[in-house]
């Protein structure tokens, strides 16, 4: 079953007009996701990639029963995006818009909170789970193999990086998640962590971290008392200098909060080990499993 | 976007909130006006956008109008954390009872806004929050609910004040929150909010970040600042221009990548590997050629690179693309530099096809790559 | 505060929304000037704050300024609902292809906010409502989440648009929304909003009423509007002064009491006895002699004052207090009518006494004051 | 036990140094009630009527287990004043003061509802229960004797005349509440009526209502299927023009709807009988008991 999406996920798109939401819609068909509809307001009655599009999701969602959405709409119609999502009762919603403001970011977790509805991102590749075929986000499937290990990462080519690695040593995944580059994402790590300890697919989870905030921290002290999977870290941007976004929103140690280290201590005092190098990933998955 | 203290000031100042008799000055002539109008002893500070300007010398005091002209000259001439200072605030001097410190800001973890405030102001929030964390107080938003007066008043009462002084603070928390609303701020700190001798608050010192995501929403403002984005060196500007994510750093490798983590993992990899990144230059999703050959221009611009370290995940970016943004940039302006490629993912082949028929060799992983970029920048240096 | 037409539009204006072309003119020479500036036909419309104006001839359509003259020079002579026209809005005739109705007000069973919309605009909701229920779209306002652009395009939809006419019908709901929360709004309509046959959606008419209560919060507005609170005679304007509800009917009985209820059943009661009220006057809480004085001096400013019912269940309210107002008004005025006073609870034996030695007649019961007083009044008629 | 509040509430005063909250905290400890604070941000330390003060609702319900908040605060500061009272967790928080913006109105109303707190007002004067002695407000205590009859009403000198009415009848209350004279408040007419019916020592119920809105209506609906005691009604206003405020900020017809006439037709047809005026209400519950 692995976790937020599996095979009966119906997947919306919003923005699917755009030339993202053109362009992925595509590649998730091909992938072999489930998208029944698309959602680009005054489009309605147009197709995209042979998917019909509505003037609103409350629409789509009556005429295809869709389940979750994915939102490619731009940064300053992202936040009513997915207000508009979690009124139609999508869940999850995932938001792969950059740049979207922080407090309309925090408006849109908290809605959904309130509504029990997961967000995921802003700023994320998205979500993945290659035994459903599923695909909700831009990531390129081909690197993610089946298989038993929980993916969870704040980057995205990263991911990719990591999952290739993975799927080289003969290591598939139950669900990959991208959790956002931003400084506020809806799921966190720690979250994430819970969703993949109560999933009984999942045998083992790999984390990947990168410099500001302490996700990981927090994570780490969660996993300390409550994770008995083997988990793998790998934490980007121990060479970065403190004050400075590392491309990532969120990427950014202020004052001494946010250190590689920090997390890297945190992790392994939590029994994580945490890989010095992508391709360490893989080689730590299989001496744990 | 980062305020100075003198436009965070103007815009606290447009909220109510008292703030010292001043005005800003370009000029030592210009101070000495300014002194003269505040007709009393005058505090200097160099208006840049970094920290402890204090310690740097950035801030002095000044009994007369030709003293105030004399350190502002002082104060010009400097650079602060290698940043020049074009203008100073001149402002009356505060006979100072208590340092306060009042900020908003966002807790992550939470996904909320954070009211913060500690009745031993002065030194900066991460020192106190080490030393005496149980002098801070704060308070998440709610929100759905916001920021209400009365728990700006238990802010002021859990912090020690009383009677008329409970309120008087809670203004302050109060204001700094309409502003946090209004201007979409992801930061901002009064420290110190003084208390003077004479029972007056007043806003000493002012920091606001608006986030940068929202600028849009605030062209009004941006116009009323009229100023260029000063922070910027050319080649960041240039980098920004191209929406790609562009960090200097103290080494000479040049690390060009597509996405955060994978350009972060790379300048990680090449210290790993007993080198040093020069520049981390994200080049975003789905890079076509063009893109990649202004990648390497605008590294190229940065004189301290001695190597250039291409890693590239081929996902919505194709590898094609990228082999001829390399061969592009080569042909075109030349790259005076050793150049390292690694290229893995969509349209891989093709990509190596390219580079081949350019004579550009290229290697399969992360690890080979950033130990080949680290050698040949020795090699160049024996 | 209800605003007329011309300032809500200035209002609407100022938050981006499309209105008419067009301008306010207060002479005929004025509004033919206007017409002039328009350069096209125009519709002329009365400025008063009362409904159907139109049905009294209020607008009135001019083909050419000499026209606009005319006409307006008829309008500005008129009075609507008794209400003098001070002012005309001259503005260019719309080419309408259909009326649309979109609103904002407060759902009292619900606490929250309503919009309202409609694609059957032109008559008003009350009778919408009434007719074609089915044609109207409401949505309540989340108190703690707020009213969002996918609401407003849910609503145009729902409405029956499509393509881009959604987005651009939504934005009249979402900048009505947004004058709401900024002005303390408790009700404003464009009734209609006109779609034009070139496929322009225009706010041809305007209604914004402020609550009163939250008037202190938007001083800068009312200073710009510039006007004396146009709706009240002398008598209303001494009563809003003094803090009392005062509201003129058409009898000739002056009710005054203490309490907004007890003055209403008191006016019921006057009507079950076969008489009529002329004045609701509620002197509000705990009314001393000063204020009974002061409430029967602004009813007697009334002409059509016959008879005076004074009403009083003490509470805070003491009744000696208003036994020494009503012999102080009789004393330093004189009262040229009939007076029945009705007075129990606090101090009411102290009141009693009072008015015994004064020589003033006073009843223990509501309806036996009720019945005297038509009495006195039928009395006095013959 | 009758509704709301009973002997065990302990009442707080907010606003208690301003000039109704000096005067009506001496009139409520008269009477009976259970007054153990007040607040006045600033004036803390200090007392009134020997009532200590507090700078805070906060400290004063911790000092002094505070249960029930009655506020005086000035217009401008009664939302965040009943605000302040919610975060505390006091219940019911009766809001005497007029003149209260409704958009404040709203906000505090919602904030309550999400606590499950009652919200009494505003512009009431409280509510009272003569058996417990507490009365949280500011009607003359004297005119309402104890007994089986609830009495709920939008205004306040209407309901002491009616109250002294039942009075001089013999015929006394479990607990009378002023629902307030504003279009938006926290209790409305059906909620009381609802609380009414579910408290066994309530026998009867009186409702004073008046022109405008249709909370009326709406409880005469209820009634009519949910209601088995006896229900005597009065609306003011009988006689009152359209379009007109008459002292209420929320006693004005609009179009045609708030009228009395559809009032009492309301609660005639769902078996309440209405009286024509004050002095019949205790005369119609003497026939219906």
């Amino acid at each position: 079953m692995a976790v937020l999406i599996d095979k009966d996920t119906r997947v919306l798109i919003q923005g699917i007009t755009g030339s993202q939401g053109t362009f992925h819609s595509a590649a998730m068909l091909e992938y072999g996701t489930k998208v029944v509809a698309g959602v680009t307001p005054g489009k309605g009655g147009s197709e995209v990639n042979s998917i019909p599009v509505y003037d609103s999701v409350r629409e789509a969602k009556e005429a295809h029963d869709a389940t979750a959405s994915v939102i490619f709409v731009p940064a300053p119609f992202a936040g009513d995006a997915a207000l508009e999502a979690i009124a139609a009762g999508l869940n999850p919603v995932v938001i792969i818009t950059e740049h979207v403001p922080v407090q309309d970011e925090i408006r849109v977790i908290h809605a959904a909170a309130r509504e029990g509805i997961t967000i995921i991102g802003p700023n994320t590749p998205g979500i993945i789970n290659p035994s459903a075929r599923q695909k909700l986000g831009i990531m390129p499937g081909h690197v993610f193999a089946d298989g038993p290990v929980a993916l969870m990462s704040r980057s995205g080519t990263l991911t990719y990086e990591i999952a290739a690695g993975m799927t080289n040593a003969g290591i598939g995944i139950t669900t990959a998640i991208g959790l956002g580059g931003d400084p506020c994402v809806g799921l966190t790590t720690i979250e994430a962590v819970k969703l993949f300890q109560s999933d009984p697919e999942t045998k083992a989870m790999v984390i990947v971290g990168e410099i500001g905030g302490d996700a990981e921290e927090r994570a780490a002290a969660y996993i300390k008392d409550h994770v008995d999977i083997p988990v793998v870290g790998f934490i980007a941007g121990r060479t970065a200098p403190p004050g400075k976004r590392m491309g990532h929103a969120g990427a950014i140690i202020s004052g001494s909060t946010g250190t590689a280290l920090a997390k890297i201590s945190a992790l392994t005092e939590a029994g994580v080990r945490v890989a010095d190098k992508p391709s360490d990933v893989a080689r730590l998955l299989k001496e744990m499993m | 976007m980062k305020l100075f203290e003198h436009e965070a000031k103007d815009i606290f100042r447009a909220f109510g909130m008292p703030t010292p008799q001043g005005g800003v000055a370009h000029t030592p002539e210009e101070a000495r006006e300014r002194a003269k109008e505040i007709g009393k002893p005058v505090a200097v500070k160099a208006q840049v956008l970094t920290g402890k300007r204090g310690k740097a010398g950035g801030v002095k005091f000044a009994d007369t109008p030709d003293e105030a002209e004399r350190v502002v000259g002082e104060i010009l001439a400097m650079r602060i954390n290698d940043l020049p200072v074009k203008a100073v605030l001149v402002e009356e001097k505060l006979d100072i009872a208590q340092e306060i410190y009042a900020g908003v800001t966002i807790d992550r973890n939470e996904r909320k806004y954070v009211v913060i405030g500690s009745a031993a102001g002065g030194m900066s929030i991460e020192e106190l929050a080490a030393e005496h964390p149980e002098k801070i107080v704060k308070r998440h938003v709610d929100p759905h609910l916001g920021f209400h007066p009365f728990e700006a008043r238990e802010m002021a009462i859990d912090m020690g004040f009383r009677g008329k002084d409970i309120s008087r603070l809670a203004n302050f928390f109060l204001t700094l929150w309409k502003i946090v609303q209004t201007y979409d701020v992801e930061l901002t700190e009064i420290n110190p909010l003084i208390l003077t001798r004479d029972g007056r608050f007043l806003a000493a010192d002012a920091r606001l970040n608006i986030d940068d995501n929202a600028l849009y929403r605030h062209k009004g403002l941006i116009e009323k600042l009229k100023r260029e984005p000063v922070e910027m060196n050319e080649r960041e500007r240039r980098a920004a221009e191209e929406g790609m994510a562009y960090v200097e750093l103290d080494g000479n490798i040049a690390c060009i990548c597509n996405g955060a983590g994978l350009t972060m993992a790379t300048i990680d990899a090449v210290a790993l590997h007993g080198g040093k990144a020069g520049i981390f230059l994200d080049l975003g999703g789905g890079a076509d050629a063009e893109r990649v050959e202004k990648g390497i221009e605008i590294a190229l611009m940065n004189p301290s690179v001695r190597a250039i370290l291409i890693n590239i995940m081929g996902g919505i970016t194709r590898c094609d693309e990228v082999a001829r943004g390399i061969v592009a940039a080569r042909e075109e302006r030349g790259i005076g530099v050793p150049m390292v490629i690694r290229m893995v993912g969509t349209n891989e082949e093709e990509g190596q096809r390219i580079l081949q028929e350019a004579g550009i060799p290229f290697l399969k992983t992360m690890e080979e790559a950033a130990s080949k970029v680290v050698e040949l920048v020795k090699k160049e240096a024996e």
